[in-house]
Protein backbone atom coordinates (compact mmCIF):
# COMPACT_ATOMS: atom_id res chain seq x y z
CA UNK A 1 0.00 0.00 0.00
CA UNK A 2 1.34 3.46 -1.08
CA UNK A 3 1.56 6.23 1.52
CA UNK A 4 0.37 8.76 -1.18
CA UNK A 5 -2.44 6.72 -2.04
CA UNK A 6 -3.77 6.35 1.76
CA UNK A 7 -2.83 10.75 1.95
CA UNK A 8 -5.29 11.45 -1.31
CA UNK A 9 -7.89 8.93 0.36
CA UNK A 10 -8.00 10.61 3.83
CA UNK A 11 -7.71 13.95 1.66
CA UNK A 12 -10.74 13.66 -0.50
CA UNK A 13 -12.86 12.38 2.19
CA UNK A 14 -12.17 15.29 4.52
CA UNK A 15 -12.15 17.79 1.19
CA UNK A 16 -15.88 16.35 0.74
CA UNK A 17 -17.52 16.66 4.34
CA UNK A 18 -15.73 20.07 4.73
CA UNK A 19 -17.54 21.79 1.23
CA UNK A 20 -21.00 20.30 2.96
CA UNK A 21 -19.85 21.64 6.42
CA UNK A 22 -19.51 25.08 4.49
CA UNK A 23 -22.46 24.87 2.56
CA UNK A 24 -24.87 24.08 5.80
CA UNK A 25 -22.54 27.13 7.63
CA UNK A 26 -23.79 29.52 4.36
CA UNK A 27 -27.54 28.26 4.60
CA UNK A 28 -28.48 27.40 7.94
CA UNK A 29 -31.23 29.30 9.69
CA UNK A 30 -29.41 28.94 13.01
CA UNK A 31 -26.60 31.17 13.91
CA UNK A 32 -25.15 28.80 16.36
CA UNK A 33 -24.98 26.06 13.89
CA UNK A 34 -23.23 28.09 11.33
CA UNK A 35 -20.58 28.97 13.70
CA UNK A 36 -20.13 25.69 14.69
CA UNK A 37 -19.48 24.28 10.87
CA UNK A 38 -17.62 26.42 10.24
CA UNK A 39 -15.49 25.97 13.18
CA UNK A 40 -15.28 22.55 12.04
CA UNK A 41 -14.63 23.56 8.99
CA UNK A 42 -11.29 25.13 9.99
CA UNK A 43 -10.50 22.10 12.08
CA UNK A 44 -10.86 19.99 8.74
CA UNK A 45 -8.53 22.25 7.18
CA UNK A 46 -5.72 21.87 9.82
CA UNK A 47 -6.27 18.26 8.87
CA UNK A 48 -5.76 18.62 5.38
CA UNK A 49 -2.57 21.03 6.21
CA UNK A 50 -1.09 18.16 7.77
CA UNK A 51 -1.79 15.77 5.05
CA UNK A 52 0.10 18.40 2.71
CA UNK A 53 3.66 18.66 5.19
CA UNK A 54 3.15 21.75 7.17
CA UNK A 55 2.80 20.80 10.52
CA UNK A 56 3.25 24.59 11.86
CA UNK A 57 0.20 26.09 9.67
CA UNK A 58 -1.75 22.81 10.98
CA UNK A 59 -0.78 23.72 14.40
CA UNK A 60 -1.57 27.38 13.94
CA UNK A 61 -4.80 26.56 12.49
CA UNK A 62 -6.57 24.18 15.00
CA UNK A 63 -5.36 26.63 17.86
CA UNK A 64 -6.13 29.93 16.64
CA UNK A 65 -9.35 29.15 13.21
CA UNK A 66 -10.86 26.18 15.43
CA UNK A 67 -10.58 27.35 18.84
CA UNK A 68 -10.15 30.94 19.74
CA UNK A 69 -12.29 32.07 16.53
CA UNK A 70 -15.36 30.24 17.44
CA UNK A 71 -15.15 31.21 21.31
CA UNK A 72 -15.21 35.20 20.00
CA UNK A 73 -18.26 34.03 17.78
CA UNK A 74 -19.90 32.73 20.77
CA UNK A 75 -19.25 35.67 22.84
CA UNK A 76 -20.91 38.24 20.28
CA UNK A 77 -23.48 35.51 20.17
CA UNK A 78 -24.62 35.46 23.75
CA UNK A 79 -24.08 39.36 24.36
CA UNK A 80 -26.65 39.43 21.52
CA UNK A 81 -29.29 37.17 22.39
CA UNK A 82 -29.34 38.48 26.23
CA UNK A 83 -30.15 41.60 25.46
CA UNK A 84 -32.46 40.78 22.98
CA UNK A 85 -34.73 39.05 26.20
CA UNK B 1 10.00 -7.79 19.59
CA UNK B 2 7.57 -9.21 16.79
CA UNK B 3 4.82 -10.02 19.84
CA UNK B 4 4.93 -6.85 21.07
CA UNK B 5 4.10 -5.57 17.83
CA UNK B 6 1.42 -7.97 17.53
CA UNK B 7 0.33 -6.94 20.57
CA UNK B 8 0.04 -3.40 19.42
CA UNK B 9 -1.86 -3.83 16.50
CA UNK B 10 -4.79 -5.73 18.33
CA UNK B 11 -4.67 -2.94 20.53
CA UNK B 12 -5.18 -0.87 18.06
CA UNK B 13 -7.99 -2.62 16.38
CA UNK B 14 -9.44 -2.88 19.42
CA UNK B 15 -9.50 1.09 19.84
CA UNK B 16 -10.86 1.45 16.28
CA UNK B 17 -13.54 -0.86 17.13
CA UNK B 18 -14.26 1.28 20.47
CA UNK B 19 -14.60 4.05 18.27
CA UNK B 20 -16.96 2.81 15.68
CA UNK B 21 -19.10 1.88 19.12
CA UNK B 22 -18.85 5.34 20.10
CA UNK B 23 -20.53 6.69 16.94
CA UNK B 24 -23.22 4.08 16.74
CA UNK B 25 -24.12 5.32 19.95
CA UNK B 26 -23.63 8.73 19.05
CA UNK B 27 -26.62 7.88 15.98
CA UNK B 28 -28.41 5.70 17.63
CA UNK B 29 -29.13 7.39 20.86
CA UNK B 30 -32.42 9.30 21.65
CA UNK B 31 -31.52 12.86 23.06
CA UNK B 32 -28.28 14.89 23.65
CA UNK B 33 -27.37 13.73 27.23
CA UNK B 34 -27.48 9.96 26.07
CA UNK B 35 -25.38 10.84 23.23
CA UNK B 36 -22.66 12.95 25.19
CA UNK B 37 -22.40 10.15 27.15
CA UNK B 38 -21.53 7.51 24.28
CA UNK B 39 -19.71 9.38 22.77
CA UNK B 40 -17.29 10.08 25.63
CA UNK B 41 -16.89 7.25 27.35
CA UNK B 42 -16.41 4.82 24.46
CA UNK B 43 -14.58 7.48 22.82
CA UNK B 44 -12.12 7.79 26.15
CA UNK B 45 -12.15 4.31 26.01
CA UNK B 46 -11.03 4.01 22.47
CA UNK B 47 -8.61 6.72 22.18
CA UNK B 48 -6.34 5.26 25.49
CA UNK B 49 -6.23 1.75 24.26
CA UNK B 50 -5.40 2.76 20.25
CA UNK B 51 -2.59 5.32 22.23
CA UNK B 52 -0.93 2.22 23.94
CA UNK B 53 -1.30 0.06 21.17
CA UNK B 54 0.53 2.72 19.21
CA UNK B 55 3.37 2.99 21.55
CA UNK B 56 3.47 -0.70 21.76
CA UNK B 57 3.53 -1.01 18.12
CA UNK B 58 6.34 2.22 17.71
CA UNK B 59 8.62 -0.10 19.74
CA UNK B 60 12.65 -0.70 18.41
CA UNK B 61 14.14 -1.29 21.22
CA UNK B 62 13.72 -0.40 25.13
CA UNK B 63 16.45 2.37 24.93
CA UNK B 64 15.42 5.72 22.61
CA UNK B 65 12.90 5.95 19.91
CA UNK B 66 10.02 4.94 21.18
CA UNK B 67 6.95 6.55 21.90
CA UNK B 68 6.00 5.08 25.04
CA UNK B 69 6.57 8.25 27.09
CA UNK B 70 4.85 10.55 24.80
CA UNK B 71 1.71 8.13 24.94
CA UNK B 72 1.71 8.19 28.50
CA UNK B 73 1.85 11.74 28.81
CA UNK B 74 -1.23 12.15 25.76
CA UNK B 75 -3.15 9.57 27.84
CA UNK B 76 -2.77 11.44 31.60
CA UNK B 77 -3.94 14.94 29.09
CA UNK B 78 -7.23 12.89 27.71
CA UNK B 79 -8.27 11.79 31.22
CA UNK B 80 -8.22 15.03 32.53
CA UNK B 81 -9.66 16.80 30.15
CA UNK B 82 -12.17 14.95 28.16
CA UNK B 83 -14.72 14.12 31.26
CA UNK B 84 -14.46 18.11 32.24
CA UNK B 85 -15.59 19.05 28.72
CA UNK B 86 -18.41 16.48 28.46
CA UNK B 87 -19.59 17.36 32.12
CA UNK B 88 -19.72 21.46 30.98
CA UNK B 89 -21.61 20.51 27.52
CA UNK B 90 -23.85 18.92 29.25
CA UNK B 91 -24.59 21.42 31.83
CA UNK B 92 -25.18 23.93 29.19
CA UNK B 93 -27.27 22.11 27.48
CA UNK B 94 -29.46 21.14 30.93
CA UNK B 95 -29.57 24.75 31.69
CA UNK B 96 -30.43 25.94 28.19
CA UNK B 97 -33.65 23.37 28.39
CA UNK B 98 -32.75 21.23 25.54
CA UNK B 99 -35.56 18.55 26.23
CA UNK B 100 -34.68 14.95 27.99
CA UNK B 101 -36.67 12.05 26.24
CA UNK B 102 -39.66 10.61 27.65
CA UNK B 103 -37.98 7.58 28.51
CA UNK B 104 -36.31 9.93 31.17
CA UNK B 105 -37.13 8.23 35.06
CA UNK B 106 -35.28 10.22 37.64
CA UNK B 107 -33.99 13.64 37.34
CA UNK B 108 -31.64 14.45 40.08
CA UNK B 109 -31.06 18.36 38.59
CA UNK B 110 -35.05 18.67 39.43
CA UNK B 111 -34.70 17.48 42.76
CA UNK B 112 -32.38 20.80 43.31
CA UNK B 113 -34.91 23.22 41.92
CA UNK B 114 -34.41 23.33 38.68
CA UNK B 115 -37.22 23.18 35.91
CA UNK B 116 -37.26 21.30 32.72
CA UNK B 117 -39.53 19.74 30.84
CA UNK B 118 -39.57 16.57 28.92
CA UNK B 119 -40.10 16.12 24.95
CA UNK B 120 -43.57 16.49 23.77
CA UNK B 121 -44.88 17.01 27.45
CA UNK B 122 -46.59 20.57 27.00
CA UNK B 123 -48.09 20.09 23.90
CA UNK C 1 -34.20 39.92 -8.70
CA UNK C 2 -31.56 41.73 -10.25
CA UNK C 3 -28.85 41.50 -7.71
CA UNK C 4 -29.24 38.10 -7.42
CA UNK C 5 -28.82 37.57 -11.47
CA UNK C 6 -25.99 39.61 -10.20
CA UNK C 7 -24.18 37.59 -7.81
CA UNK C 8 -24.95 34.83 -10.29
CA UNK C 9 -22.59 36.38 -12.88
CA UNK C 10 -20.23 37.24 -10.20
CA UNK C 11 -19.77 33.93 -9.38
CA UNK C 12 -19.66 32.33 -12.86
CA UNK C 13 -16.72 34.94 -13.76
CA UNK C 14 -15.07 33.88 -10.58
CA UNK C 15 -15.89 30.03 -11.31
CA UNK C 16 -14.38 30.03 -15.17
CA UNK C 17 -11.42 31.68 -13.87
CA UNK C 18 -10.38 29.41 -11.08
CA UNK C 19 -11.18 26.74 -13.83
CA UNK C 20 -8.72 28.20 -16.08
CA UNK C 21 -5.87 28.05 -12.90
CA UNK C 22 -6.82 24.60 -12.27
CA UNK C 23 -6.40 23.42 -15.70
CA UNK C 24 -3.15 24.83 -16.48
CA UNK C 25 -1.88 23.60 -13.32
CA UNK C 26 1.11 21.13 -13.18
CA UNK C 27 2.41 19.46 -9.71
CA UNK C 28 5.61 20.68 -8.86
CA UNK C 29 8.71 18.60 -8.67
CA UNK C 30 11.00 21.00 -7.45
CA UNK C 31 12.05 23.65 -5.94
CA UNK C 32 12.53 26.88 -7.44
CA UNK C 33 13.98 30.58 -7.42
CA UNK C 34 13.97 32.34 -3.80
CA UNK C 35 12.89 28.97 -2.38
CA UNK C 36 15.40 26.67 -3.79
CA UNK C 37 17.90 29.22 -1.93
CA UNK C 38 16.39 28.83 1.32
CA UNK C 39 15.95 25.53 1.43
CA UNK C 40 19.61 24.46 0.24
CA UNK C 41 21.17 27.60 2.57
CA UNK C 42 19.19 28.15 5.06
CA UNK C 43 20.90 25.38 7.44
CA UNK C 44 24.42 27.19 7.46
CA UNK C 45 23.20 30.58 7.03
CA UNK C 46 20.64 30.55 10.25
CA UNK C 47 21.28 27.47 12.01
CA UNK C 48 17.92 26.32 12.92
CA UNK C 49 15.94 23.17 11.82
CA UNK C 50 13.02 24.71 10.91
CA UNK C 51 13.06 26.41 8.26
CA UNK C 52 9.72 27.74 7.82
CA UNK C 53 11.31 29.47 11.26
CA UNK C 54 13.86 31.06 9.49
CA UNK C 55 11.94 32.24 7.25
CA UNK C 56 9.45 34.10 9.83
CA UNK C 57 12.18 35.48 11.99
CA UNK C 58 15.30 36.32 9.81
CA UNK C 59 15.02 36.27 6.16
CA UNK C 60 11.78 37.75 6.26
CA UNK C 61 11.60 39.53 10.12
CA UNK C 62 10.19 42.91 8.63
CA UNK C 63 7.26 40.64 7.60
CA UNK C 64 6.86 39.36 11.40
CA UNK C 65 7.78 42.90 12.67
CA UNK C 66 4.72 44.43 10.70
CA UNK C 67 2.27 41.92 11.45
CA UNK C 68 2.77 41.65 15.03
CA UNK C 69 2.61 45.39 14.90
CA UNK C 70 -1.24 45.27 13.01
CA UNK C 71 -2.22 42.47 15.83
CA UNK C 72 -1.59 45.28 18.31
CA UNK C 73 -3.69 47.58 16.70
CA UNK C 74 -6.24 44.97 16.24
CA UNK C 75 -6.37 44.33 20.15
CA UNK C 76 -6.07 48.26 20.89
CA UNK C 77 -9.20 49.14 18.62
CA UNK C 78 -11.06 46.64 20.15
CA UNK C 79 -10.86 47.62 23.67
CA UNK C 80 -11.50 51.28 22.39
CA UNK C 81 -14.56 49.87 20.91
CA UNK C 82 -15.86 47.65 23.81
CA UNK C 83 -14.84 50.16 26.75
CA UNK C 84 -17.53 49.46 29.86
CA UNK C 85 -19.65 52.63 30.65
CA UNK C 86 -19.35 54.01 34.26
CA UNK C 87 -21.58 51.84 36.43
CA UNK C 88 -21.10 48.63 34.43
CA UNK C 89 -17.91 47.54 36.25
CA UNK C 90 -19.74 46.98 39.24
CA UNK C 91 -22.44 44.40 37.79
CA UNK C 92 -21.51 40.96 37.94
CA UNK C 93 -22.02 38.40 35.50
CA UNK C 94 -24.56 35.66 37.08
CA UNK C 95 -23.64 32.59 35.43
CA UNK C 96 -23.21 29.42 38.07
CA UNK C 97 -20.03 27.43 36.65
CA UNK C 98 -19.41 24.12 37.91
CA UNK C 99 -16.99 23.22 40.67
CA UNK C 100 -15.35 20.41 38.53
CA UNK C 101 -14.48 23.00 36.35
CA UNK C 102 -12.86 25.24 39.01
CA UNK C 103 -10.87 22.39 40.45
CA UNK C 104 -10.02 21.05 36.74
CA UNK C 105 -8.97 24.55 35.62
CA UNK C 106 -6.58 24.94 38.36
CA UNK C 107 -4.92 21.66 37.84
CA UNK C 108 -4.65 22.66 34.01
CA UNK C 109 -3.78 26.26 33.61
CA UNK C 110 -0.32 25.60 34.80
CA UNK C 111 0.20 22.69 32.36
CA UNK C 112 -1.32 24.81 29.11
CA UNK C 113 1.01 27.50 30.22
CA UNK C 114 4.30 25.43 30.08
CA UNK C 115 3.59 23.91 27.23
CA UNK C 116 3.04 27.31 25.34
CA UNK C 117 6.21 27.99 26.57
CA UNK C 118 7.81 25.14 25.67
CA UNK C 119 6.07 25.42 21.96
CA UNK C 120 7.80 28.61 21.53
CA UNK C 121 11.04 28.04 23.20
CA UNK C 122 11.48 25.01 20.74
CA UNK C 123 10.37 26.77 18.11
CA UNK C 124 13.44 26.54 15.39
CA UNK C 125 14.22 22.67 16.55
CA UNK C 126 10.34 21.32 15.98
CA UNK C 127 7.40 22.44 14.62
CA UNK C 128 5.72 25.32 16.45
CA UNK C 129 7.23 28.92 17.58
CA UNK C 130 6.25 32.43 18.66
CA UNK C 131 2.71 32.76 16.88
CA UNK C 132 1.25 28.62 18.04
CA UNK C 133 2.82 30.08 21.67
CA UNK C 134 1.16 32.74 22.14
CA UNK C 135 -1.93 31.29 20.92
CA UNK C 136 -2.04 28.20 23.47
CA UNK C 137 -1.09 30.52 26.40
CA UNK C 138 -4.51 32.05 25.21
CA UNK C 139 -6.25 29.15 25.45
CA UNK C 140 -5.28 29.03 28.74
CA UNK C 141 -6.29 32.49 29.87
CA UNK C 142 -9.65 31.63 28.06
CA UNK C 143 -9.98 28.71 30.22
CA UNK C 144 -8.90 30.60 33.55
CA UNK C 145 -11.84 33.51 32.40
CA UNK C 146 -14.60 30.81 31.72
CA UNK C 147 -13.99 28.70 35.00
CA UNK C 148 -14.24 32.04 36.90
CA UNK C 149 -16.50 34.47 35.00
CA UNK C 150 -15.88 37.17 37.22
CA UNK C 151 -12.37 36.96 37.89
CA UNK C 152 -10.71 40.44 36.60
CA UNK C 153 -7.17 40.18 34.81
CA UNK C 154 -4.33 42.33 35.92
CA UNK C 155 -4.33 44.79 33.21
CA UNK C 156 -0.75 46.17 34.24
CA UNK C 157 0.39 42.90 34.28
CA UNK C 158 -0.66 42.05 30.34
CA UNK C 159 0.61 45.63 29.40
CA UNK C 160 3.90 45.62 30.65
CA UNK C 161 4.53 41.78 29.29
CA UNK C 162 3.31 43.61 25.66
CA UNK C 163 5.07 46.45 26.08
CA UNK C 164 8.43 45.44 26.78
CA UNK C 165 8.06 41.68 24.60
CA UNK C 166 7.31 44.10 21.62
CA UNK C 167 10.71 46.44 23.00
CA UNK C 168 13.19 44.05 23.44
CA UNK C 169 12.10 42.51 19.91
CA UNK C 170 13.00 45.83 18.33
CA UNK C 171 16.12 46.00 20.45
CA UNK C 172 17.53 42.42 19.53
CA UNK C 173 16.64 43.91 16.10
CA UNK C 174 18.45 47.00 16.28
CA UNK C 175 21.86 45.14 18.23
CA UNK C 176 22.01 43.24 14.82
CA UNK C 177 22.99 46.40 12.87
CA UNK C 178 25.76 46.69 15.06
CA UNK C 179 26.96 43.10 15.85
CA UNK C 180 26.05 41.68 13.06
CA UNK C 181 24.97 42.14 9.10
CA UNK C 182 22.03 44.01 8.95
CA UNK C 183 18.31 44.26 11.00
CA UNK C 184 17.19 41.58 13.01
CA UNK C 185 20.37 39.37 11.64
CA UNK C 186 20.32 36.28 14.21
CA UNK C 187 24.05 35.93 14.05
CA UNK C 188 25.35 38.20 16.71
CA UNK C 189 25.66 35.18 18.32
CA UNK C 190 27.39 32.03 17.66
CA UNK C 191 25.41 29.72 15.85
CA UNK C 192 26.42 26.97 17.73
CA UNK C 193 25.82 22.98 17.14
CA UNK C 194 22.86 22.91 14.95
CA UNK C 195 20.42 20.96 16.46
CA UNK C 196 20.54 21.46 19.66
CA UNK C 197 18.50 23.45 21.79
CA UNK C 198 20.73 26.68 22.55
CA UNK C 199 21.80 27.43 18.83
CA UNK C 200 20.86 29.38 15.76
CA UNK C 201 21.91 32.33 17.33
CA UNK C 202 18.97 34.90 18.28
CA UNK C 203 15.96 32.95 16.68
CA UNK C 204 15.27 31.43 20.53
CA UNK C 205 15.45 34.86 22.33
CA UNK C 206 12.94 36.65 19.23
CA UNK C 207 10.76 34.06 18.85
CA UNK C 208 10.40 33.46 22.67
CA UNK C 209 9.50 37.59 22.68
CA UNK C 210 7.22 37.27 19.69
CA UNK C 211 4.99 34.33 21.92
CA UNK C 212 4.89 36.54 24.84
CA UNK C 213 3.88 39.44 22.82
CA UNK C 214 1.17 37.19 20.67
CA UNK C 215 -0.38 35.38 23.55
CA UNK C 216 -0.43 38.91 25.25
CA UNK C 217 -2.49 40.70 22.51
CA UNK C 218 -4.85 37.31 22.24
CA UNK C 219 -5.46 37.41 25.94
CA UNK C 220 -6.03 40.99 25.83
CA UNK C 221 -8.99 40.56 23.12
CA UNK C 222 -10.01 37.89 24.97
CA UNK C 223 -10.44 39.74 27.96
CA UNK C 224 -12.08 42.61 26.38
CA UNK C 225 -14.93 40.41 25.07
CA UNK C 226 -15.60 38.45 28.32
CA UNK C 227 -15.89 41.98 29.94
CA UNK C 228 -18.16 43.42 27.48
CA UNK C 229 -20.78 40.03 28.67
CA UNK C 230 -21.04 42.93 31.82
CA UNK C 231 -22.60 45.55 29.95
CA UNK C 232 -26.61 43.98 29.83
CA UNK D 1 -7.21 8.63 -12.53
CA UNK D 2 -5.34 8.21 -9.47
CA UNK D 3 -2.34 9.28 -10.92
CA UNK D 4 -4.35 12.46 -12.26
CA UNK D 5 -5.48 13.28 -8.85
CA UNK D 6 -2.29 14.29 -6.39
CA UNK D 7 -2.69 16.20 -3.06
CA UNK D 8 -1.78 19.39 -4.95
CA UNK D 9 -4.95 18.89 -7.12
CA UNK D 10 -7.53 18.05 -4.32
CA UNK D 11 -6.06 21.25 -2.10
CA UNK D 12 -6.04 23.36 -5.42
CA UNK D 13 -10.16 22.02 -5.82
CA UNK D 14 -10.81 22.20 -2.04
CA UNK D 15 -9.68 26.06 -1.70
CA UNK D 16 -11.43 26.79 -4.99
CA UNK D 17 -14.58 25.60 -4.33
CA UNK D 18 -14.07 27.19 -0.37
CA UNK D 19 -13.62 30.75 -2.00
CA UNK D 20 -16.45 30.02 -3.98
CA UNK D 21 -19.07 29.13 -1.43
CA UNK D 22 -17.67 31.81 1.09
CA UNK D 23 -17.93 34.94 -1.19
CA UNK D 24 -21.92 33.85 -2.27
CA UNK D 25 -22.30 33.66 1.74
CA UNK D 26 -20.84 37.05 1.61
CA UNK D 27 -22.60 38.39 -1.70
CA UNK D 28 -26.17 36.69 -0.33
CA UNK D 29 -26.81 36.96 3.25
CA UNK D 30 -28.78 39.33 5.42
CA UNK D 31 -27.72 38.68 8.70
CA UNK D 32 -23.94 40.68 9.59
CA UNK D 33 -22.81 37.69 11.97
CA UNK D 34 -23.67 35.45 9.13
CA UNK D 35 -21.66 37.41 6.35
CA UNK D 36 -18.77 37.07 9.01
CA UNK D 37 -18.63 33.70 9.18
CA UNK D 38 -18.82 33.57 5.32
CA UNK D 39 -15.45 35.77 5.61
CA UNK D 40 -14.20 33.04 7.65
CA UNK D 41 -14.77 30.58 5.11
CA UNK D 42 -13.39 32.53 2.63
CA UNK D 43 -10.37 33.34 4.46
CA UNK D 44 -9.67 29.42 5.03
CA UNK D 45 -10.41 28.81 1.64
CA UNK D 46 -7.44 31.17 0.40
CA UNK D 47 -5.03 29.73 3.08
CA UNK D 48 -5.41 26.17 1.87
CA UNK D 49 -4.84 27.52 -1.87
CA UNK D 50 -1.94 29.21 -0.97
CA UNK D 51 -0.59 25.54 1.03
CA UNK D 52 -1.94 23.97 -2.02
CA UNK D 53 0.32 26.05 -4.36
CA UNK D 54 3.65 25.18 -2.12
CA UNK D 55 3.03 21.85 -2.05
CA UNK D 56 5.56 19.14 -3.92
CA UNK D 57 4.85 15.91 -4.79
CA UNK D 58 6.73 13.10 -2.80
CA UNK D 59 8.03 15.94 -0.31
CA UNK D 60 8.17 15.99 3.30
CA UNK D 61 8.10 19.06 5.73
CA UNK D 62 10.60 21.50 5.47
CA UNK D 63 12.07 20.03 8.86
CA UNK D 64 16.04 19.29 8.79
CA UNK D 65 16.13 16.37 11.02
CA UNK D 66 17.25 12.48 10.06
CA UNK D 67 14.47 12.43 7.96
CA UNK D 68 16.56 15.00 5.87
CA UNK D 69 19.83 14.57 6.14
CA UNK D 70 22.12 16.85 5.01
CA UNK D 71 25.25 15.00 4.17
CA UNK D 72 27.94 15.52 1.87
CA UNK D 73 26.52 15.97 -1.60
CA UNK D 74 23.31 15.91 -0.14
CA UNK D 75 20.96 18.73 -1.15
CA UNK D 76 18.32 19.45 1.23
CA UNK D 77 16.27 21.30 -1.45
CA UNK D 78 15.45 17.94 -2.91
CA UNK D 79 13.51 16.45 -0.35
CA UNK D 80 11.52 19.48 1.24
CA UNK D 81 8.27 21.00 0.10
CA UNK D 82 8.28 24.96 -0.44
CA UNK D 83 8.69 26.87 3.05
CA UNK D 84 8.08 30.05 1.64
CA UNK D 85 3.81 30.15 1.30
CA UNK D 86 3.89 27.93 4.62
CA UNK D 87 5.57 31.08 6.63
CA UNK D 88 3.09 33.57 4.29
CA UNK D 89 0.13 31.47 5.70
CA UNK D 90 1.12 31.01 9.54
CA UNK D 91 1.19 35.11 9.43
CA UNK D 92 -2.13 35.27 7.42
CA UNK D 93 -4.00 32.96 10.23
CA UNK D 94 -3.12 34.93 13.26
CA UNK D 95 -3.76 38.34 11.21
CA UNK D 96 -6.60 36.73 9.84
CA UNK D 97 -8.35 36.15 13.75
CA UNK D 98 -7.37 39.76 14.17
CA UNK D 99 -9.47 40.91 11.20
CA UNK D 100 -12.44 38.42 12.44
CA UNK D 101 -12.65 39.82 16.13
CA UNK D 102 -12.42 43.82 14.51
CA UNK D 103 -15.47 42.99 12.52
CA UNK D 104 -17.37 40.90 15.44
CA UNK D 105 -16.31 44.37 17.78
CA UNK D 106 -18.24 46.11 14.72
CA UNK D 107 -21.15 44.10 14.41
CA UNK D 108 -22.14 44.31 18.43
CA UNK D 109 -21.56 48.15 18.27
CA UNK D 110 -23.86 48.29 15.04
CA UNK D 111 -26.28 45.97 16.87
CA UNK D 112 -26.13 48.58 20.14
CA UNK D 113 -26.97 51.65 17.47
CA UNK D 114 -29.91 50.01 15.62
CA UNK D 115 -30.78 46.75 18.10
CA UNK D 116 -30.44 44.95 14.70
CA UNK D 117 -28.55 42.79 12.65
CA UNK D 118 -30.27 42.49 9.42
CA UNK D 119 -27.41 44.54 6.97
CA UNK D 120 -30.92 46.32 4.82
CA UNK D 121 -32.06 47.99 7.62
CA UNK D 122 -28.61 49.85 8.09
CA UNK D 123 -29.71 52.39 5.21
CA UNK D 124 -28.38 55.60 6.78
CA UNK D 125 -26.26 56.26 3.56
CA UNK D 126 -28.74 55.82 0.85
CA UNK D 127 -30.55 58.71 -0.71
Amino acid sequence: MNNEFVFVGIAIVVGIISIVLSLVAIHNKKLSVAIIAAGIVSLFASVLYLLMAAPDVAMTEASIGSGLSTLIFFYVLNKIKRSDA
Amino acid sequence: METIKLIGAIMILMGSFSLLIAVIGLLRMPDVYNRVQAGTKASTLGAIVSFIGVGLYTVESWGDGNWLGRVIILIIFILLTNPVSSHVLMRVAYFTKIPLTKLTKTDMLKKDGNTIIKEGENE
Amino acid sequence: MLKNILVALVLSVMAYMFYNAYSSYETRTELTGMSHHFASKGAEEVGAANLVTSIIVTYRGFDTLGEVTILFLTASIISFFLKLKSGDKEKIIRRDTSELLVTASQLLIPIIFMFGIYVFMNGHLTPGGGFQGGAIIATGVALMIMANPNISLNHNVIHWVESISGVSFVIIGVLGIFLAGGFLDNRMFSLGEFGDFFSAGAIPIIYSFVGLKVGAELSNILNKYQKSQKEI
Amino acid sequence: MMEYLELGHIGLIIGFLLILVGFWGVLTQKNIIKIIVGFSILNTGINILMVSLGYVKGKTAPIIDAAVAQGEGHDVSQSIVDPVPQALVLTAIVIGFGITALMLAYAMKLYNAKKTLEINKFNDLKW
